[in-house]
């Protein structure tokens, strides 16, 4: 489950704001885009009234009114890239973040209530709106998606982010337009969680159209699967409705949808490009009560090699772009032909940690190593070992600054000690510890454990994800050498890196992104082992996450600080929440299990110079998720 | 049974002077190589008179092939004509349509049209391998046509019309379907007259044929040349003949040329070569032939005063069938009787011979022998000096191994029977070393004392193969023969690659070799005069089967069997007195 | 006699390419792991928690824990039946993913090899005619400057220099508006504008082979008698040269398709991928990663057959050529 | 026919084993020579690399990312006349903060000078013989020199590259020695004992041939456990790509062994009382042998090209190994193309090691058979 800051007072403010546009709104006459007037006056669409809730969501555009038409292109890699479609068409959940990712406010529910305890959740939805093939979208479809599917183990296991100590919420359907979510202990994060891409599950499937998929619903699914040459009802029900984070998903054009633009041309194994045309019911408007979004299609053609994506950025054929092409090293080349382009540099800026963590296995399987590792005076002396300030002008071009890990110096949740302690290079206070542990140098210099067992490790890497972590590593490697600590890079694919660190704990030491530091909607697993990506302490992330059945029971001071991450969780009070984080980073600083390398510094994507309404900065994270939240409706050509 | 079709013998006396087609004068051909040019003609002069047939004979390596390769400036690269003027007189030529004039060849380039408009028109030539001197995967309809309508400007239908034409004048059975086959579905025989057919396509007034009877049995080397007579006849076109075989030479040559090592011996007609020879190396060539026509006198006397021991080697009812196999489906229908019911003997210190065409099973019986083939049935007792007798038909192991100590081979073509990347120490060295009777220097005195044997220098021992010539190299095959001191030799077309002149030595040797060492021979050729020569006594075999065997003489002189006569007729003898071979009979197998 | 020799061939292909399915079959498991492990990794990738019971739930639906001769059992009794299975990645039949890329596949080889006989076939005649010439050197440097080339980095050169001097789009096979078009003839032509791109990349490489094999059977066939026969009978050199020793070394140039389709199927996986061309590589390359069973054996078990067939052409082909054969 | 060795030429030629007579007839295709010359040189660069490379291939250095090559002049003209000594033109980094645009402009009057044998980073040639001497390094043990540029970690390019020599050219060896084996072993069996084990063999051959290489590697090399050492990983990477090698040789040693075993020679050896075994190596083989160079000169660049394909599907070699297709692998993008191409320099030295390799194996082959032309 994930931790956030949902305070109690935004919320309550969230919802006089939008009551009080939806008042206004009421009288305002609406307009379309041409394509969707001709369609009207052809009789094959209601007008744009009757096409739009009673309460539309009026969004104001953060430069100006855009004009319609047009289409947007962003590159796709390779074929399981089905993410990043899901990052621009947007995840339209009850509830999403704002622009600044800083506050979860309503989206497709337009406004929220939490009791005082957050056990209960009311979400009251738009009268009158509409999936993507005119049919109403009511609390029906929310209970169809919870109770015959998400609780459903028979299609698959409850997702935990739906369950309080592994009780799934009741949820009650109050009126048409009125759900109630009933958690058995407080949920503060309960709202993060439906603000993330992963929480779109109430009101992801249409239910007059994926029911026809299941077998309490329609008594011919035999001849449908059959039809379908599916193995049985769930894979047909994955084919024809698909699933948050499968290819899929944008497989079936005739799926209805909330979302603002419909598959027209799916994505399927052998496709070459995916197409999606805007959707005639979307239900957000403008506030001059234009029907968004503005610009008509989506068109994002699939290249195999990410090289390929820059040449069409460079050639102009792209335009917006931040995943494949921000890596720092693509700058140059992306920078040179910004006039040939057309385009220009966005920022995507994380709001804190670090782009590369080094976890050492402190639950390591061979006693020796576990001992070294776990001795804290060892990890002190390899991280004032490493000279961070050359890694970064080398390995980075210069783009970053020394950083252990955690929120940056402007962000609430900074911590000064755990991410500025043993940043500086100092080799000979490194050899000293080392020799004070009594680790003395062996003929090669490579220094012995008291048993004779030379240092030797290896730290394991995927060098597809972002070829810089290898980069570094190497750069570490040749300094730790020096004193005396012989560290091997092993680089490994995405599936085997995962097969041995996560699932089955056989790593000696292994990186991660750090991007993910204690802001809200992240997870701290840097400093509290709750997750499988907290890769220096796995069998206790296990057994955090089975209630103790699986994994290891971890030492005391990991124990505290699970304790105090339960109860920062049931808090609602973001200002509480963040001291019990603030007290969690403070044993983390004392242990310093973890080292980070350099700051996670924005990154720079592209995007067109004549596409209006487009934020020169946006947060960078999954859970946010770029770019979704700064509502690409709004984008539009400027002529 | 034996049918006799007399030709027309064209007697010596009555040839009027025929006009000359044809003149070399002074003709040089070389071939430049790293050390300087290698003049193979060196100055040669004669004429071709048109009806008349000049022969032009030398040993290998004495540059016959070359000249006739210039008259068509077909000489294979790097080889040019350097002096000298070949003159093709055109208007005498008997169709009398062309052209009234005299053309230089020699002065013409190698690839000009005008070079061109006479190779196959004016002159036309054949040579020795049919099988890879006709395209395999083109029909002979197809290669011949070609031919006239390069020449002629005539339809397809009318030059395939032609062609059939062509191949009924040369004998080829059924012509109209013969047209479509290929060259791999003929005979030798067959394959040369397609040959022939192909060179008469223009009527030529100059017919040059190079060796073209060489490669073919004696039976069917004689109805190609009387093809060739005949032919000459009807068109009048004059023949250039060349060969190495001085019977031939007798049968159809009118006048002679010996050419020996690029230069011209000697020039004139038949009558002066053969009874008036000038040069001492054509009287030596001669001499070699002549030897060879009847039994030799060393033997002769050994014979008379060394009689022959007990039988050595007993051969009874040996078969041996090869299954024609087609792939997958090994159907039992086709089998090839390569030997049937053979039974032979040979008594200690007898040389015996088997004489037989191609296909007649002679070389499978030598190697059966030695069990390089294993007999499908019939036993070959062998008599080891001491006494014990091995059936060399199931002898296996060591068993096998002793009896290949005594029975020792030697192979026909010298070029392949030694290993080209061992040196003569090590070839003739090996059976000695691998036996285990001598190593190291002992091993090395007895490979001198064995190449001393054979007549063949000591230092020869650290030298290569390709450094010796045909005979040289035959000598090293015989010195390893002999080096286990064995009792029997094989000797498989022993001197069949050899020049004339060699052929006496290595005969002359071995028959040394049988005093000295005891040994006996079987003694296997296609060749009547090399048999007459060294045998005592012969066999002769015919598909599979031995005919007739007794005394070589007896033999020889008054065969019985019908093959023998037809056999022992079609062998040209080497004086153009009684040229009896186109007076011979035929032979029908009646069975 | 063709007729038995064609069957008896094809007898032969049909246990071959049982044996190549099994193989196939046999290399997609080899990777340790399966679909659902890789699975799970690009959930981990991005954030979500997977736990086991939906893992082991997929997997038993999947039949991924059935031991390998039954889920080979299952996949190629589907495949007699046109049924390649379902795509884990893509929760689609095989069936739907796999034709036209297939189609694309062959007809990118079919043209690389007509592109390398057209270059192959000249050049190797040239250099053996002239064997030793200044000539001769030249155009066997420029033969194995084609393969020495790699290829992926000739396509990434030629794709930069594409975008940068000329800002024409050299990747894929199709310019925008035909890519989802159905099949035209102005989709055709659009095809060849694109085509030729990946043809010359890949022919390079392989026409060096063929040259040589050219120029060495032409040097064993130009010394034969029967070109001394037909020079003989008066036929102007070129004419001698193409109608014998040529047309005999056409032979083995001709079985050449036996083994040179396999590798021209295999090498336009890497060039395919740099190009990001619609044809079988790149998705037979991301099936193999993702260990996408079904996607991937189907792609391997056709591409084998399609060299078998290509061998059996290469087969009949050289049995019409050569009467030899025919009537061995 | 006038044969090549004119009979009447009793000179050196008699006592000339296969071999001499070999090398006679190789001297005369003269890009074959040089092709002989290159493939020893390169060879010779991978056994000394650490000799010859002027820095730790591994060594990074923030101050030169993307350096620049530099040429080196070897007349140093200072106010007093001009000297021999070797030289370069230091450069200075400039890089852009926003954009990391990275220019080098010309240091004028610093010169980094060199010295041939003089002291470099200390090293183990061949991970054996520790040594300091290296083969030209920067006087001042500080500077650093770039004759082939500096790749993304301003590791020194020239360093890299003869590393790289090292792997790719051996792995060619290897292989091939692999696929030689067993195609001889294959080869011989199927030749020269013929029915049904010929047969047999000769299917798996088509079988083998049939199977499109590259999804073959795929499926192997991605089933390489992941925590192999980089050495073992190169030879079962070998091993994987002399799998498929070993076919063309295999069919190479079969039609010989058929052809051979016919021959008179072979036979006479049989009769002499010849063990099998003493047939098949003293008399056989060394026919073959000609034959077999011939091939194995000809499959090496075919595995060196394989190694490159693989390393740039991420499946061959992974860093911190160097082979060329490791560095073609970290060269083959855009910025490289656009900003430093010199880092394809490594490909330039596959096109040679190719070429080299196919002259050379094309002069043995036409070079193998002495004694066919003189039979002819």
């Amino acid at each position: 489950m994930k931790q956030t800051q949902g305070r109690l007072v935004t919320a309550v403010s969230a919802l006089a704001l939008s009551a009080a546009l939806g008042a206004e709104a009421w009288a305002q006459t609406y307009d379309e885009a041409p394509q969707l007037a001709e369609r009207v006056a052809a009789g094959e669409l209601p007008p744009v009234e009757e096409r739009l809730p009673a309460e539309p969501e009026v969004v104001t555009p953060i430069e100006s009114i855009g004009t319609y038409g047009g289409q947007l292109r962003y590159g796709l890699r390779g074929s399981s890239d089905h993410n990043n479609i899901l990052r621009m068409v947007g995840p339209q959940g009850l509830v999403r973040w704002n622009m600044d990712y800083t506050e979860v406010i309503p989206n497709v529910a337009h406004e929220f209530e939490v009791n005082e305890d957050a056990t209960e959740f009311t979400f009251h939805l738009r009268p009158g709106m509409k999936w993507s093939d005119g049919e109403p979208f009511t609390a029906d479809d929310v209970l169809f998606n919870m109770l015959d599917l998400v609780f459903n183990d028979e299609f698959a296991p409850t997702p935990p982010r739906y369950m309080t100590d592994g009780t799934p919420a009741t949820v009650e359907k109050l009126d048409d337009h009125t759900i109630k979510f009933t958690f058995t202990a407080p949920y503060g994060d309960f709202l993060a969680e439906l603000a993330s891409p992963l929480g779109q599950h109430p009101v992801l499937y249409a239910r007059h159209y994926c029911s026809q998929f299941m077998p309490a619903y329609n008594d011919q699914i035999d001849e449908l699967i059959a039809a379908n040459n599916a193995s049985d009802w769930q894979n047909l029900y994955l084919a024809k409705c698909g699933d948050i984070e499968i290819p899929a998903r944008w497989g079936n054009a005739e799926r209805p949808t909330l979302d603002p633009w419909i598959i027209s041309e799916p994505y399927t194994g052998g496709a070459v490009r995916v197409v999606m045309e805007r959707n005639p019911y979307f239900w957000q408007v403008d506030t001059e009560g234009n029907q968004l979004p503005y610009i008509d299609t989506l068109l994002s053609p699939i290249a195999q090699d990410v090289e390929s994506l820059i040449l069409d950025a460079m050639g102009g054929r792209i335009d917006f772009q931040i995943r494949h092409l921000d890596a720092a090293a693509n700058r140059p080349v992306l920078a040179e032909n910004r006039e040939a382009g057309g385009y220009e540099f966005v920022e995507a800026s994380s709001v804190g940690g670090v782009n590369m963590i080094i976890n050492l296995n402190l639950t390591h399987k061979d006693p020796e190593l576990r001992e070294l590792f776990n001795t804290r005076d060892f990890r002190v002396a390899l991280s004032l070992g490493m000279d961070r300030q050359s890694i970064i002008d080398t390995a980075l071009l210069g783009d970053g600054e020394p950083w252990q890990q955690g929120p940056f110096e402007e962000h609430p949740n900074f911590h000064e000690q755990i991410s500025t302690q043993y940043l500086d290079y100092d080799p000979d206070e490194a050899n000293r510890l080392l020799d004070e542990l009594g680790f003395a140098p062996g003929a090669d210099g490579v220094r012995q454990l008291p048993s004779g067992r030379p240092i030797k490790f290896q730290v394991d890497v995927i060098p597809t994800l972002q070829p810089e972590q290898v980069d570094m590593l190497e750069l570490i490697e040749q300094y730790w050498a020096e004193i005396g600590v012989d560290m091997d890079v092993n680089a490994l694919e995405r599936t085997f890196f995962y097969e041995r660190t996560s699932n089955s704990n056989d790593h000696d030491a292994a990186v991660w992104g750090g991007q993910a530091s204690w802001v809200p909607g992240e997870i701290p697993q840097q400093i509290v082992p709750v997750h499988h990506d907290s890769r220096w302490g796995i069998p206790w992330s296990f057994w955090y996450n089975s209630g103790g059945e699986r994994g290891e029971e971890p030492p005391a001071s990991v124990k505290q600080r699970m304790e105090l991450y339960d109860q920062a969780r049931a808090t609602v009070d973001p200002e509480a929440r963040r001291a019990l984080i603030h007290q969690i980073a403070d044993i983390a600083a004392e242990e310093f299990e973890v080292m980070g390398v350099s700051k996670a510094v924005p990154t720079y994507g592209i995007v067109k110079t004549n596409l209006m309404n487009v934020p020169p900065a946006m947060p960078s994270s999954w859970y946010y998720p770029t770019p979704a939240p700064t509502l690409l409706t709004t984008w539009y050509w400027a002529e | 049974m034996a049918t006799v079709t007399p030709l027309r013998p064209k007697p010596l006396a009555q040839r009027a002077e025929a006009p000359v087609v044809l003149e070399v004068e002074g003709l040089v051909t070389a071939f430049p190589t790293r050390h300087g040019l290698f003049k193979a003609v060196d100055d040669v002069s004669f004429a071709l008179e048109a009806g008349r047939t000049l022969c032009v004979v030398g040993e290998s390596g004495s540059g016959k092939s070359v000249t006739a390769r210039s008259i068509l400036q077909i000489v294979d690269t790097p080889g040019r004509i350097v002096e000298g003027r070949i003159l093709l007189h055109r208007h005498r030529t008997s169709r009398g349509k062309g052209s009234d004039d005299t053309v230089d060849l020699a002065s013409l380039e190698p690839r000009s049209n005008a070079i061109r408009a006479i190779r196959g028109r004016d002159i036309a030539m054949i040579f020795q391998e049919p099988m890879s001197s006709l395209s395999p995967v083109h029909t002979i309809g197809n290669q011949i046509g070609e031919v006239i309508r390069l020449h002629e400007h005539v339809s397809k239908k009318a030059a395939r019309a032609r062609s059939i034409e062509l191949l009924r004048q040369v004998e080829i059975p059924t012509p109209e379907t013969a047209v479509d086959r290929y060259t791999f579905e003929f005979s030798g025989g067959m394959r040369q007259r397609a040959m022939i057919a192909m060179s008469l396509a223009c009527n030529p007034s100059v017919l040059i044929a190079d060796e073209p009877t060489t490669a073919l049995d004696v039976t069917t080397q004689a109805e190609i040349l009387g093809l060739i007579k005949r032919l000459q006849d009807d068109h009048g076109m004059a023949v250039m003949f060349i060969t190495h075989d001085m019977g031939v030479v007798a049968e159809i040559a009118d006048a002679i040329v010996v050419m020996r090592h690029g230069k011209l011996v000697e020039r004139g007609s038949v009558e002066k070569i053969f009874f008036e020879p000038q040069h001492d190396y054509t009287k030596m060539l001669l001499q070699a032939v002549l030897d060879l026509d009847r039994p030799s006198e060393r033997r002769l006397e050994r014979r008379a005063v060394q009689p022959l021991g007990p039988p050595v080697v007993e051969i009874r009812n040996l078969t041996k069938h090869f299954d024609l196999r087609h792939g997958l489906f090994k159907r039992k229908g086709h089998v090839l009787k390569a030997l049937d019911d053979v039974d032979l003997a040979l008594r200690m210190g007898e040389n015996l011979g088997i004489v037989g065409e191609s296909g007649s099973g002679k070389t499978t019986l030598g190697r059966c022998l030695l069990r390089v083939h294993d007999p499908s049935g019939g036993a070959m007792l062998y008599h080891g000096a001491n006494g014990v007798t091995a059936d060399v038909a199931t002898a296996k192991g060591a068993e096998l191994a002793a009896v290949r100590r005594d029975i020792r081979m030697i192979f026909q073509d010298p070029f392949a029977s030694l290993n080209p990347r061992m040196n003569v120490a090590q070839i003739v060295g090996e059976p000695l070393l691998v036996s285990g009777i001598a190593s190291g220097a002992d091993l090395r005195k007895r490979v001198g004392e064995l190449l001393d044997l054979v007549g063949l220098p000591a230092n020869a021992m650290e030298r290569y193969p390709h450094a010796f010539s045909g005979g040289q190299r035959q000598r090293i095959g015989i010195a390893r023969a002999i080096a286990l001191e064995p009792r029997v030799i094989v000797a498989d077309e022993a001197t069949s690659a050899l020049d004339v002149s060699l052929r006496t030595q290595v005969l002359d040797l071995l028959l040394d070799l049988q005093e000295r060492l005891g040994l006996s021979f079987i003694f296997i050729s296609h060749d009547i005069s090399v048999i007459r020569y060294f045998c005592d006594r012969v066999a002769v075999m015919y598909r599979g089967q031995v005919v007739e065997v007794g005394e070589t003489e007896d033999v020889c002189n008054d065969p019985q069997h019908g093959y023998t006569k037809a056999l022992l007729s079609a062998v040209p003898h080497p004086d153009p007195r009684h040229r009896g071979m186109l007076g011979r009979h035929r032979y029908q197998a009646g069975a | 006699m063709l007729l038995t020799y064609i069957v008896k061939r094809i007898i032969w292909t049909i246990p071959f390419l049982f044996a190549v399915s099994l193989v196939s079959f046999a290399l997609i498991q080899a990777p340790p792991g399966d679909y659902l492990t890789t699975f799970a990794a690009t959930l981990a990738q991005s954030g979500d928690m997977v736990d086991e019971q939906r893992l082991e739930a997929l997997r038993t639906r999947y039949g991924l824990d059935q031991p390998f001769i039954v889920q080979y059992w299952k996949w190629i009794s589907g495949v007699l039946q046109g049924d390649f299975g379902i795509s884990f990645e893509w929760q689609q039949p095989v069936s739907h993913l796999i034709w036209e890329r297939m189609a694309l596949s062959v007809c990118l080889a079919l043209s690389t090899l007509l592109f390398t006989w057209a270059i192959a076939f000249p050049i190797g005649i040239y250099s053996a005619v002239r064997k030793y010439s200044i000539g001769d050197y030249i155009v066997t440097t420029i033969g194995f400057l084609g393969l020495a080339l790699p290829n992926f980095l000739l396509a990434l050169v030629l794709m930069y220099v594409g975008v940068v001097y000329f800002g024409a789009n050299v990747g894929g096979l199709f310019s925008q508006e035909y890519q989802m078009a159905p099949w035209s003839w102005a989709k055709v032509v659009d095809l060849l504008e694109h085509i030729w791109i990946p043809v010359v990349i890949l022919g390079t490489s392989s026409s060096a082979a063929l040259i040589r094999i050219m120029r060495a059977n032409l040097l064993d066939e130009l010394n034969k008698p029967y070109v001394t026969t037909a020079r003989a009978k008066g036929l102007s050199e070129f004419k001698l040269l193409i109608k014998y020793p040529v047309r005999l070394a056409l032979n083995p140039f001709v079985s050449t398709i036996g083994w040179a389709f396999p590798q021209l199927i295999s090498g336009a996986v890497i060039t395919a991928f740099v190009l990001s061309l619609p044809t079988a590589g790149p998705l037979l390359l991301q099936a193999l990663l993702a260990q996408d069973m079904y996607l991937a054996g189907a792609f391997i078990l056709l591409l084998c057959t399609l060299t078998v067939v290509g061998m059996l052409v290469s087969d009949i082909l050289l049995a019409l050529l050569d009467p030899r054969i025919r009537y061995q | 026919m006038a044969s090549v060795l004119d009979p009447r030429l009793h000179t050196d030629t008699e006592v000339a084993s296969q071999w001499r007579l070999m090398w006679w007839s190789f001297r005369r295709h003269t890009l074959a020579m040089v092709g002989l010359v290159v493939v020893i040189m390169l060879y010779l660069t991978g056994v000394f690399a650490e000799f010859l490379a002027p820095f730790d291939p591994q060594s990074a250095s923030s101050r030169h990312v993307y350096h620049p090559p530099q040429m080196i002049h070897f007349i140093d003209s200072t106010e007093d006349g001009w000297r021999i000594k070797p030289w370069v033109q230091a450069y200075t980094l400039e890089r852009d903060p926003f954009t990391l645009q990275t220019t080098f402009n010309l240091d004028e009057g610093n010169r980094i000078y060199l010295t041939f044998f003089g002291k470099g980073t200390p090293y183990k040639l061949m991970g054996l013989f520790p040594g300091e001497r290296r083969f030209l390094v920067p006087e001042n043990p500080r500077d650093r020199f770039f004759l082939f540029g500096a790749d993304r970690l301003g590791r020194d390019m020239l360093s890299r590259t003869i590393f790289g020599t090292r792997v790719s050219m051996s792995i060619g060896l290897v292989g091939v020695t692999l696929s030689l084996m067993l195609g001889v072993l294959l080869g011989g069996i199927s030749g020269y004992y013929g029915g049904w084990v010929d047969m047999g063999i000769q299917r798996l051959v088509e079988f083998v041939l049939s199977l499109p290489t590259i999804p073959i590697w795929l499926a192997l090399t991605a089933s390489l456990p992941p925590d192999w050492p980089p050495l073992t990983r190169y030879f079962a990477i070998t091993l994987i790509l002399s799998l498929v090698g070993w076919t063309e040789l295999a069919r190479v040693v079969r039609g010989r062994f058929l052809a051979l075993r016919a021959e008179d020679f072979v036979i006479a050896a049989r009769l002499d009382g010849c063990s099998e075994k003493r047939v098949i190596f003293r008399h056989m083989l060394p026919s073959l042998m000609s034959h077999m160079i011939a091939s194995v000169t000809l499959a090496i660049p075919v595995m060196i090209l394989a190694e490159t394909a693989l390393s740039f599907l991420g499946l061959g070699l992974l860093p911190p190994t160097i082979s060329w297709g490791v560095l073609l692998k970290e060269a083959q993008n855009i910025r490289s193309i656009a900003q430093a191409p010199w880092l394809f320099v490594p490909g330039a030295f596959v096109l040679v090691a190719v070429l080299a390799l196919n002259f050379l194996g094309d002069g043995l082959r036409d070079a193998a058979d002495p004694y066919a032309q003189e039979r002819g």
